[in-house]
């Protein structure tokens, strides 16, 4: 850890950052506050009505609805891919070339624009065109992401896990590589198990990247848009309308601003408040070093 | 040994998994849209060009790509310029409110773009900027220069402050240490910062939509456009699905060496 | 700025905000404030003690807005009160 | 408890080696003894860490036998060969507390709770880490680390051996001297081959009965601290051994003397003959600061020279003079005469090495 010198000047490097990011954070931010609480359509046709859409967003069953499925998607998309992530970044060689193929496979559906992972997934789950519907369909399963709700949120799961599964295994992948050799030897002499290797050496030293997954998974899953909305629309009903895709609907779908308003804000206050329990948990541990 | 077989037909069988749904969308891509619809083969019956032709011979297609490659463009400079002063600083110094500041930075990455789409619209309209290239660039800033701070801070924390203070000693001035002696210290870190800002400006499309209409409009809002009065065009969509993830396998390729010590953001 | 659609309240609101961080700035440039630990279970600045406050005041509103219909000049006391709580004894 | 045995072994971390620099370790037969505290000692580099390795079966040798008791290993998993190793670095379990830690090889064995807990207790106390017993193993300092590391690896009763792949590098240098103490005492305690790898000939030569000098790949020689001060069996032991190393000058030999730049210098004629009948042309003549004599007057066979530099090294100096263009070195004690200028040089008979091609030329 570096010592850092206390030095008021360096705020003039932070500048040129402040001015951009506050720019788009901080005006929206503000606008967002002050549409809340008026009900309006433009500028000039606004009306001061209080608390009253921050009440009704509150007791809206919709939106409620929409955060325990958002909940209940994040809980499972962090119950798959974290294990399933740990489980890949094991199985993967250390090095060599054929960790350099791995390492640039993993990559690749990181790179694919998100509405373009819902185009794949449109494809290749339809029971007519698509290689995983047809062939579903032809085991006897019947499947249609289309008209079934869960069918559709399990396929926008597993469309989830493959987009974002990577991301979990390459973080292992480098906190496994940076574990010295002679871990594993002490380990073998000391006569542990695999599963002891993985408990208690292993594990204990992916801590910190897992912290940064978790962090990671949690908030773009939180904030899942493009994808679902490509793939299913959000429907069929409302089985894969998460928070976002309420909140578009609402804003630019209905027009229903002062809502979608208080209703942004308390999704970013959620997010607020989980952010800074894990940016607190990490610098936490990165104190403990 | 019988472990190791087992961990092969497991990763294996996981890049399967990753492959397939991308293989599939290739092979789409080459196929007419009579065999797309007609029955389903593993690998087109004829081979046929005709979906990437389209596209590169319409500039309502082929300009998408220029655009989205533009904005992204212009946020990957953008990012860098300004994060590595602002890393440097938080690496390196203590000041007053700097842990507040950098979580204040990092809560624009975790924050849904929905929440302000409507008031992105007309701020940017309300400056002039709307459907310009650097509009959208500078909206991606919103989240691509909190993460590059926190990679490149991750990256810069490795390299001793002594190197600093001999450059100083040295008669360095501060931007000729940081330009000649420490930019290539950590230049893996830079390119891996780039790939990262690179990769979610090239992935974003929420932002990139709302800010745009007609010149400088992503690749990914024109996809829409295959639905017709006749129905969906496959093959065109697959086709333009592919060109989507050209780029960045090319780039994934060229950083392959430092991906692993990317994706932890240099904290290792 | 006309789009922005300011109303007299969130106006007051923002200032209030912004009044807020210049005191706790000049505050902390005339006196640097030392992590300690108090009833909260982590070592906090006063900085992070302002805004767990800020942060959790945000959530007592929403809260008193969510199960009552009581008036939220309540909500603003206890706010207050327990911001000050917060940073004597945080 | 057992006798370690190498016979031709070999290894390389090439596949098809050839050459032999191909080899990390070049055949070489050996035997460390049941119960006796050995030292494998030589510079970074020449492959002592690859032969430990070998020895606990972290390693397969490229050829060759490991022999334990004359059994066979080669092809035994560290855990059936039953050996403890301690890393450079301290290896221990983050998460568990130092009783974990220690009785995590008993727990692997499926001991019963009152041996481990037995056995464990015994251990730390030999180690002073009783009192820590219930802490985290990650909040301890670095030499309390390595003496869990250590410690996991006497827990074991009935070990053939403990390795040691040098230690105490990363201990605190006053920590050290203790800790060689505790080392030492342990073997004495439980009667257990111990091989410690080290590049410092102190620490080899306080822990060790037997050194087995490495040297590219070569175990060079074997043997007592004061065998291989006194009788350097390669020209590397007398270099590496000893500080300053062995003054080497090679000579040719004529009329029962080596000679060189027109001086002459008497040798047994017992080795003079043997040097002779190997025909080498590669001959040197060797003899440790230590024991080379200075005077003030011209004596008998002394050699006349000039003394270029004197090192002030408190209890002692380091005299060098220069004979015929070729430095040599001279140890001489606090209170001893210092020379100036001219000085008189002898070597006495028996310290006097003749070595061809590097290895010690020695009449039984």
């Amino acid at each position: 850890m570096i010592v850092k010198i206390k030095n008021q000047k360096a705020l003039w490097l932070i500048l040129p950052v402040f001015v951009l990011v506050a720019f788009s954070s901080l005006i929206p931010l503000m606008t967002i506050v002050n549409y809340s609480i008026q009900d309006i359509f433009d500028v000039n046709n606004a009306y001061y009505v209080g608390t009253d859409w921050f009440r009704e967003v509150l007791a809206d069953p919709r939106l409620r609805d929409s955060l325990v499925r958002q909940f209940g998607f994040s809980a499972s998309v962090l119950l798959i891919e974290i294990p399933l992530g740990i489980g890949v970044a094991l199985m993967m060689p250390k090095s060599g070339r054929l960790a350099s193929l791995c390492l640039v496979v993993l990559a690749v559906p990181l790179l694919i624009p998100w509405n373009v992972v819902g185009t794949i997934w449109q494809i290749y789950g339809r029971a007519d065109i698509g290689l995983m519907g047809s062939a579903l369909t032809s085991m006897g399963f019947d499947y249609n992401y289309a008209s079934d709700p869960v069918d559709a949120w399990l396929t926008v799961l597993v469309m989830d896990v493959w987009h974002w599964t990577s991301l979990v295994a390459l973080l292992c992948f480098s906190g496994l590589r940076a574990i010295p050799a002679a871990y594993y030897q002490a380990a073998q002499i000391d006569r542990a198990s695999g599963w002891s290797v993985f408990r208690y050496i292993q594990l204990p030293k992916l801590k910190n990247v897992l912290v940064i997954a978790i962090l990671l998974r949690f908030m773009d899953s939180f904030m899942i848009y493009a994808e679902p909305f490509v793939l299913t629309g959000g429907g069929p009903g409302n089985s894969t309308t998460f928070l976002s895709q309420t909140l578009t609907k609402m804003a630019i779908g209905q027009f229903d601003l002062g809502p979608a308003a208080a209703f942004s804000l308390i999704y970013f206050l959620i997010i607020l408040a989980v952010s800074y329990v894990f940016f607190t948990t990490i610098t936490q541990m990165d104190k403990e070093r | 040994m019988k472990m190791k077989k087992g961990y092969t037909l497991g990763l294996s069988l996981y890049l399967v998994f990753l492959l397939l749904p991308v293989y599939w969308l290739v092979v789409m891509s080459f196929k007419t849209n009579e065999e797309i619809l007609g029955q389903l083969t593993l690998w087109p019956q004829t081979f046929s060009f005709d979906n990437y032709v389209t596209i590169f011979t319409d500039p309502s297609w082929y300009m998408g790509y220029i655009n989205s490659m533009t904005y992204v463009a212009i946020n990957v400079v953008i990012t860098l310029i300004t994060a590595l002063p602002a890393a440097y600083a938080f690496s390196r110094y203590n000041f007053l409110g700097d842990k507040h500041l950098f979580f204040w930075l990092l809560t624009n990455k975790m924050s849904p773009p929905a929440i302000a789409l409507l008031p992105f619209f007309q701020l940017y309209s309300s400056v002039g900027l709307f459907d310009t290239h650097i509009a959208v660039a500078l909206a991606h800033c919103l989240f691509s220069i909190p993460l590059a701070v926190w990679i490149l801070e991750g990256f810069m924390s490795g390299v001793p402050r002594e190197i600093d203070e001999t450059a100083y000693i040295d008669g360095y001035s501060f931007p000729r240490f940081f330009i000649t002696i420490f930019m290539p210290m950590i230049r893996s870190g830079i390119g891996v910062t780039a790939f990262f800002t690179f990769m979610f400006s090239w992935v974003e499309l929420l932002m990139a939509r709302t800010l745009t209409s007609v010149d400088a409009k992503p690749i990914g809002a024109i996809m829409t456009r295959t639905v017709g009065a006749a129905g969906v065009d496959w093959g065109l969509l697959a086709a333009a699905g592919v060109l989507t993830i050209i780029p960045g396998c090319l780039v994934v390729w060229f950083v392959r060496n430092h991906i692993a010590r990317g994706f932890a953001l240099g904290r290792l | 700025m006309g789009w922005m659609a300011w109303t007299q309240n969130t106006a007051i609101f923002f200032c209030c905000i912004a009044l807020i961080l210049v005191v706790m700035t000049l505050w902390e440039l005339k006196s640097p404030s030392l992590e300690r630990k108090g009833f909260l279970p982590m070592e906090t600045t006063r900085g992070d003690r302002l805004f767990i406050g800020l942060l959790s005041s945000a959530y007592i509103h929403l809260a008193f807005l969510a199960t009552t219909q009581l008036s939220l000049w309540i909500a603003l006391a206890i706010s207050v009160g327990w911001l000050l709580a917060l940073l004597r004894w945080g | 408890m057992a006798e370690i045995k190498l016979a031709s072994l070999a290894h390389s971390y090439q596949t098809s080696p050839s050459a032999p620099e191909d080899y990390a370790i070049r055949q070489m037969d050996h035997v460390w003894e049941q119960g006796g505290a050995y030292a494998l000692l030589g510079p970074s580099g020449c492959g002592k860490s690859t032969l430990l390795n070998i020895i606990s079966g972290l390693l397969i040798p490229s050829s060759g036998h490991v022999l334990f008791d004359g059994k066979e290993v080669n092809h035994l998993s560290p855990a059936e060969r039953n050996v403890a190793q301690v890393f450079q670095f301290p290896v221990v379990y983050d998460t568990m507390t130092v009783y974990d830690n220690l009785a995590f090889p008993l727990r692997n064995l499926g001991k019963d709770k009152a041996t481990i807990d037995k056995r464990v207790r015994e251990i730390a106390a030999a180690l002073e880490l009783d009192s820590d017993l219930l802490r985290k193993a990650n909040n301890l300092s670095a030499d309390d680390k390595q003496k869990v590391s250590m410690g996991r690896g006497l827990v074991r009763d009935e070990v053939s051996a403990i390795l040691l792949d040098e230690p105490l590098t990363v201990i605190d240098p006053s920590l050290k001297w203790k800790l060689r103490r505790q080392l030492k005492r342990l073997h004495q305690q439980f009667d257990i081959t111990m091989v410690l790898v080290t590049h410092d000939q102190l620490e080899a030569s306080t822990f060790a009965d037997k050194i087995a000098l490495m040297y590219q790949g070569q175990i060079v020689q074997n043997g007592t601290p004061q065998e291989l001060f006194e009788q350097p069996a390669h020209t590397f032991v007398g270099y590496f051994i000893g500080s300053p190393g062995m003054n080497f000058i090679e000579v040719s030999l004529h009329d029962g003397c080596a000679c060189f730049a027109g001086l002459s210098v008497p040798v047994e004629p017992a080795t003079y003959d043997l040097a002779v009948n190997l025909g080498s042309s590669n001959m040197k003549l060797g003899i440790r600061p230590e024991f080379v004599r200075l005077h003030e007057q011209s004596q008998a066979g002394a050699l006349d020279t000039l003394v270029t530099n004197i090192e002030d090294l408190g209890s002692y100096k380091i005299v060098t003079v220069e004979v015929a263009g070729q430095p040599i070195k001279a140890r001489i004690e606090e209170d001893d005469w210092v020379p100036t200028g001219r000085v008189y040089l002898s070597f006495p008979l028996p310290w006097l090495k003749l070595y061809a091609d590097e290895y010690l030329v020695k009449a039984v």
